[in-house]
């Protein structure tokens, strides 16, 4: 059944591929590069890969479709002919598929309890993660302290990707992100419709309890600063889009977003520096507290926290960046 | 007594699967972007709600009946609330395209 | 930096110069003042490391280590003391007679031209006293680069043109040819130190051998061994101070001088003479002699005469030095010397002629003789040393090098040189017969005598030196007798 | 913990923790001193490690404290402390080089911002250098590139724009390919850790997914690191970028992806892939010479001054993996040297063009006319790092080529063409340096063209520097070349 499923949702999968990469229409394009997430989403999750299938599906379908409309408010909505010949990348593309084929000759089964995956560093995590730190989730685990200087480097990831926007989107002038959308225009949206607007404030609080919830339910079930910060900046945007860019910028002001950015990221490395401090290793948690299962439970929820911030802030940047050079 | 859970579960999606379908051909087949979003709209809203139904019949009173009633209350909510923005949207890009054409043809 | 002062001093001292003249730029009389005491007092610290090489002393001295085994190191030996010496001799006379050409022409940028010259005489002194190959090297680089600017002087299209030749043929052989010898070397023996004797016994021998010191011969584009001669004629582009550097003070000298230095302490004479794949060296200098002697007699501009000239009396000491025969060897130094007293005389003479009247063509010189005695007395000197007539230093050393022929019995060398000596009277005993016996046969621009008084002050000490040299050659020769005799 | 202890942590998390604050300030002269500060101590630490290191071998440190194949190691070994000095000291004097430079191409209000993408690029070089984990390399590889590409789009040309779109879509293609090989290599290994990695695969070494994997790693790094021919988006990256932008990346990025592809090619792959050593000589080597070739070719014909010296540092990479495909001790120290010797040559000739951009806006060969005259100090220093591009003996250019050559000799036959190729391209160099050498010396200058001054002693102090350095470094070469040394003996320790 799981195996059928899997073939279904694969096979869809190509075809959407193929139908972006042949839509000269872009909107249809960015559409189907949302139905394209969502695949994904429920791919990663028949592996049994919850948290990166909540984030691809907040991400990839959500915030990343929003972003893309935004680009496409300040380009064409067409994509140009191009005189290019399309042969060479079929080519290449046909080469690197037969490629990945053939390496998978020799794989593995797909769960084989035998696989070198899950005899080497797998079944120490299972195995040494109720003792050492004690969290139901062994995902968050692996994340949050065993490779939390992944977790980190990949919260920079997302920093540089929001400085880089905002450097070449943002206002020029020094101290303010964005610029701000004039007041006449923010009336535009669907302000003046009456049912998006009573739904949409409706849903809304809900949608941050439940990134709330998926940023604090992390340690037991999927979830984390990232899924969090991403359905969190989903319910911001869709407020932003329902009332305008000024009243979404009058509930989470710029000051704010900035604190965010900056106190997300700072947050978590300072949690690491505190641990040096404190005579354990960079990101090293059990110094935080007498107990070291404490000092890594609590060094954990402290760096969610700061994921959590640092990808609300910076998606939420770069939307109102992009927002505020469409209207401007 | 779960027999009768069981052939209601099914029978709901059966009408479930049924209106999805009609509406899927609808979508195909029916000329114009409205009647194609009519299509769409109407039947998704009841087949969802006869689908989620037949499942929750087969899950009995437990958490999962819960969630699946959250499920279908943003549903619910979302889908017609989408169906209007989209209508809506193409409402306006018609009425640009028509001022368009008319400013073409002055 | 450790070793004998003096080695270090004569290489640093040059440079310390340059610094002084560049400094020094906007007061021209000041900026010749420093030129010509960095020259007196190089000459001087040359001059007095020659007793102790005479007693058959070898200082060293070491600047740095860039690879582990492989220092940037001096050694003193006689064949680069001879080198040193003149060099840092001419040098001073060279500037003496640069300030009278440089003022009389009014040329521009005179500060650049000081400081590279002041170069390029560090350069000579590194390329002399070096201890190793790749020491050589390095300043032979330099010496390359720094005559440069000197080549290019003018700053014209043409000029541009013909110093990128220059500059491409001298890098292009010296890294293209001479730098993976260098290398090839290293890695058969796994040293690139100056050793009597040579140091390549045992490791590289037969076709590779002759390949070895193909690519050395050729690698030193600076020897002016044909084909490569080409930049030689390119170079006259340039003022005739810098010529006279170029012919007689330091460039080609040092191309020569490589050779020579490479044939006897890295190839070894005796390793060499076994070696037949060897041969081919001599015939190649031989055509070089005899071929450019013959170009030289077509020629009717007076500069580029003396330019296929000195092509061909390099390859004399090229020639000497693959006789392979110690007596050969000794010509080949003694005929550094000679021909550099010999050659800078006929270039100051050129210069100090076109100084005078802007004459440059050797048909415009029918009797300026008696417009210009002591010039013309001075180029005959040179003359007669080029073609080898006693009383004159070019007698000495082709003396020295038939000597050597005879030694082996190498009718090869001595049939060229035979012949060479009957085309270079051919071609320079033409131009001293017009300009002493013939009628003016265009009128100059001005009624003019002699050029300014330290250009003829130059030429007079340079066509003495030729002939003092005839008599007073002992002191070279036994300095380089030292090449042969074996070691105490 | 002693400070000492630490210091291995600090060299990354400085400039990242640095980079936020950096961000939003208000002043972009503070921004300016802060992140030069920033930069200025990773490299103070980058000189401490480099001297741990020597002193007692590579050094370890276990991030979080957790043991290494569970946990993320960082391991700095002598190639990685040699990396890490080319990438704190480009980025170092290019920031104190690239003050005047810097304010003249960006607004200063978006400074700030600026700066912060500066720090981010120069930490995630310096985290993909020193961590020895495969996947954490790929994490700091995305940082240092979107960073790059920030920082290149900062160009105030437009054109700069289109030069990082392809720059991006490459670097996009060469990180997922470096993805994918790593997933292949996880799925049979179960590590991540590079040494774990290197143990573990020789039980599943010649396996399908195995070879696949080199496969896809090779070329996803090649592909970042501008290997022939799939250097296509450098030229007008370089070109386009602002000139103290130049000068970081030209000298540091591309060799961070070799070193990266040294690490896996030799240290995971090479002892367990069977005939690796032949199948470099097979793929790498005709690829270096052609890079070699092609580059200085394209050099040689070009116009534009910054894309002349982009296509030598082609040409340049291609000297690197020339060593390094000669798989013997001397030819990977000659290919490791060279990253170090051209880092100094480069950065010396952007530097220059730096000083030379800050006066003159266009920056064709022909605008250099007759430039000496004007800007005598700027030209000489651009000569004497032109001498070491050449590799004229006494500068350190001549150091790599000498140790190039001398891995070449131990070839044998094939090494001969290899001479070959190396003495062309070196005279092709000359050909393209001296080309814009005479025009500058000997061309005489536009009547019409406004007079220009000498560049500021801020930029011309900093470029002196450099070209001091390569010719100290040519003269006593002894710190990169022991580096270097160390460094092949480990990446060969297994054929050894």
């Amino acid at each position: 059944m799981t195996i059928l499923l899997a073939v279904f949702l694969l096979t869809m999968l190509v075809i959407t591929a193929v139908a972006i990469v042949r839509t000269r229409d872009l909107f249809a394009a960015v559409m189907l590069l949302g139905i394209f997430s969502l695949l994904m989403a429920a791919n990663f999750f028949v592996l049994d890969a919850a948290d990166v299938a909540l984030t691809e599906a907040a991400v990839g379908a959500g915030i990343s479709t929003v972003l893309f409309l935004g680009a496409l408010a300040l380009t064409a909505a067409r994509e140009r002919e191009s005189g290019d010949s399309r042969w060479l990348p079929l080519v290449v593309v046909v080469i690197m598929a037969a490629t990945v084929v053939y390496a998978t000759f020799d794989k593995p089964a797909l769960g084989d309890p035998n696989a070198p995956v899950h005899q080497h560093v797998a079944p120490w995590y299972l195995s040494e993660t109720p003792r050492l730190i004690d969290i139901p989730n062994v995902v968050t685990a692996v994340l949050g302290s065993y490779r939390g200087y992944d977790t980190l480097g990949e919260v920079f990831v997302v920093f540089t990707a929001g400085i880089a926007v905002l450097f070449l989107l943002g206002s020029g002038r020094p101290g303010e992100l964005f610029s701000r959308p004039p007041d006449e225009l923010s009336t535009g949206g669907l302000k003046h419709h009456l049912i998006p607007r009573v739904v949409g404030k409706l849903l809304i609080p809900f949608i941050i309890l439940f990134g709330l919830y998926v940023q604090f339910h992390g340690e037991y079930g999927p979830g984390g600063g990232f899924q969090a910060g991403a359905i969190i900046a989903a319910g911001v945007i869709l407020y932003a889009l329902l009332e305008g860019e000024t009243r979404a910028l009058a509930a989470l002001p710029e000051s704010a977003l900035k604190v965010m950015v900056i106190g997300g990221a700072l947050l978590y490395t300072l949690v690491g520096v505190v641990c040096m401090l404190m005579g354990g290793n960079f990101l090293d948690y059990s110094v935080l507290s007498t107990n070291s299962v404490a000092g890594q439970q609590l060094g954990i929820i402290l760096i969610e926290a700061g994921v959590g911030l640092a990808v609300t802030g910076v998606l939420l940047s770069i939307f109102h960046a992009f927002a505020a050079r469409a209207t401007a | 007594m779960s027999l009768f859970l069981d052939l209601g579960s099914w029978v709901l999606f059966g009408i479930g699967s049924l209106l999805l379908f009609i509406g899927a051909l609808g979508v195909l087949r029916l000329p114009t972007l409205f009647t194609r979003m009519h299509a769409a709209s109407l039947t998704e809203s009841l087949g969802t709600i006869a689908v989620l139904t037949g499942i929750m019949l087969q899950a009995g009173l437990t958490l999962a009946t819960m969630k699946l009633l959250a499920i279908l209350l943003f549903l619910l909510l979302t889908s017609p609330t989408s169906s209007y923005a989209l209508a809506n949207a193409a409402l306006l890009a018609r009425n640009r395209d028509q001022t368009r054409e008319q400013a073409d043809r002055k | 930096m450790t070793g004998n002062w003096q080695i270090l001093a004569a290489v640093l001292l040059p440079l310390l110069g340059a610094i002084g003249i560049a400094a020094t730029g906007t007061r021209p009389n000041l900026r010749e003042t420093v030129t010509l005491a960095t020259a007196g007092a190089l000459t001087l610290i040359v001059w007095s490391l020659l007793p102790a090489v005479l007693a058959g002393g070898r200082p060293t001295a070491e600047l740095f280590r860039p690879l582990a085994d492989l220092p940037i190191a001096f050694e003193v030996e006689p064949l680069g003391m001879l080198f040193a010496a003149l060099a840092s001799l001419l040098w001073i006379v060279n500037s003496v007679y640069s300030i009278g050409y440089m003022r009389g022409n009014q040329e521009k940028h005179q500060t650049r031209f000081y400081v590279c010259f002041a170069i390029a005489l560090s350069a000579a002194m590194g390329i002399a006293f070096a201890g190793n190959l790749l020491t050589l090297f390095l300043f032979y680089e330099v010496l390359t680069l720094s005559t440069y600017p000197l080549v290019a002087h003018k700053g014209d299209a043409a000029t541009v043109r013909q110093a990128r030749v220059y500059i491409g043929i001298l890098l292009a052989t010296s890294i293209g040819l001479l730098l993976p010898a260098i290398l090839w070397i290293y890695n058969a023996t796994g040293t690139l130190q100056f050793t009597s004797g040579g140091i390549l016994a045992g490791h590289i021998d037969g076709p590779a051998l002759g390949l070895l010191l193909f690519l050395c011969v050729f690698g030193v584009g600076k020897a002016a061994v044909m084909p490569v001669h080409r930049w030689l004629p390119a170079a006259m582009v340039a003022p005739t101070p810098v010529s006279a550097l170029l012919h007689a003070v330091a460039v080609v000298k040092a191309g020569v001088f490589t050779i020579t230095k490479l044939i006897i302490y890295v190839f070894g004479i005796d390793y060499l003479f076994a070696e037949p794949s060897a041969g081919w060296l001599i015939y190649a200098a031989a055509f070089t002699v005899l071929a450019a002697s013959i170009v030289a007699l077509r020629q009717t501009n007076l500069k580029r005469l003396l330019a296929y000239s000195t092509i061909g009396q390099l390859s004399y000491v090229v020639l000497a030095a693959a006789i392979l025969k110690p007596l050969a060897e000794v010509g080949a130094a003694v005929h550094i010397v000679a021909h550099a007293f010999g050659k800078i005389t006929l270039f100051f003479a050129a210069g100090a002629i076109y100084t005078a009247c802007k004459k440059t063509e050797i048909d415009q010189l029918r009797g300026i003789g008696r417009r210009m005695p002591w010039t013309m007395a001075a180029f005959t000197i040179g003359a007669l040393s080029m073609v080898g007539v006693p009383p004159t230093a070019g007698f000495v050393s082709k003396w020295f090098i038939l000597a050597g022929a005879f030694q082996s019995d190498n009718f090869v060398a001595i049939f060229t040189i035979i012949l060479s000596t009957a085309l270079n009277a051919a071609y320079f005993l033409p131009i001293v017969f017009r300009a002493w016996f013939r009628e003016e046969n265009v009128a100059p621009p001005s009624n003019h005598g002699e050029a300014p008084w330290p250009a003829v002050l130059a030429l007079t000490i340079t066509a003495f030196l030729t002939l003092a040299f005839f008599v007073g050659n002992q002191p070279v020769l036994d300095l380089e007798l030292q090449l042969v005799r074996p070691q105490p | 913990m002693t400070l000492t202890a630490q210091l291995p942590a600090l060299q990354v998390v400085l400039p990242m923790l640095t980079a936020p604050l950096v961000a939003f300030l208000r002043l972009p002269q503070l921004s300016w001193l802060a992140t030069t500060v920033a930069s200025a101590t990773a490299f103070g630490i980058a000189v401490l490690l480099t001297q741990a290191v020597l002193g007692t071998g590579t050094l370890d440190y276990a991030m979080g404290g957790w043991p290494a194949p569970y946990g993320i190691a960082l391991a700095i070994d002598e190639f990685g402390a040699l990396l890490l000095l080319i990438v704190t000291g480009a980025s170092t004097i290019a920031l104190l080089a690239g003050k005047a430079s810097l304010d003249q191409q960006i607004e200063s209000a978006r400074q700030p911002l600026f700066y912060a993408g500066w720090l981010l690029a120069l930490a995630g070089l310096s985290g993909i250098v020193m961590t020895g984990d495969a996947f954490n390399i790929f994490v700091f590889m995305e940082i240092s590139s979107l960073a790059a590409y920030m920082l290149v789009a900062g160009g105030p040309d437009r054109r700069a724009l289109t030069a990082v779109f392809k720059y991006l879509i490459m670097g996009t293609v060469g990180a997922t390919f470096y993805l994918i090989g790593i997933g292949l290599v996880y799925m049979m290994t179960g590590t991540l850790n590079l040494a774990d990695m290197e143990a573990r695969i020789a039980e599943v070494a010649d396996l399908k997914p195995i070879l696949v994997a080199a496969g896809f790693i090779t070329i996803g790094l090649a592909l970042k690191a501008a290997v022939f021919p799939l250097h296509a988006w450098l030229p007008n990256a370089y070109t386009f970028a602002p000139h103290a932008v130049t000068v970081f990346l030209a000298a540091c990025s591309t060799k961070v992806s070799l070193y990266v592809l040294l690490r896996f090619d030799f240290f995971v792959f090479q002892g367990n892939l069977e005939r690796h050593d032949v199948q470099f000589a097979g793929f790498l080597l005709p690829l270096a010479l052609l890079a070699i070739l092609v580059g200085s070719l394209a050099a040689v014909f070009e116009r534009n001054l910054k894309r002349l010296l982009a296509y030598s540092s082609i040409a340049q990479i291609g000297y690197i993996l020339l060593g390094a495909s000669c798989v013997s001790l001397l030819g990977l120290t000659a290919g490791i040297v060279h990253m170090f010797n051209h880092a100094l040559a480069k950065g010396a000739l952007f530097l220059a063009v730096a000083c030379i951009g800050v006066r003159l806006s266009r920056l064709w060969v022909d605008d250099l006319a007759g430039l000496a005259r004007q800007m005598p100090w700027t030209l000489a220093a651009f000569v004497a790092g032109g001498l070491s591009l050449i590799g004229i003996p006494g500068t350190a250019g001549f150091i790599s080529k000498w140790y190039l050559i001398s891995a070449a000799l131990e070839q044998g036959l094939t090494g001969v063409l290899t001479i070959v190729v190396i003495v062309v391209s070196s005279l092709l160099a000359v050909v393209y340096i001296w080309r814009i050498v005479e025009v500058a010396y000997f061309g005489s200058r536009d009547a019409q063209s406004p007079p220009v001054s000498e560049a500021p002693l801020s930029l011309l102090l900093p470029t002196w520097f450099i070209v001091i350095a390569n010719v100290y470094f040519g003269l006593v070469p002894a710190l990169p070349v022991d580096l270097a040394s160390a460094a092949a003996r480990s990446l060969l320790g297994h054929l050894l």
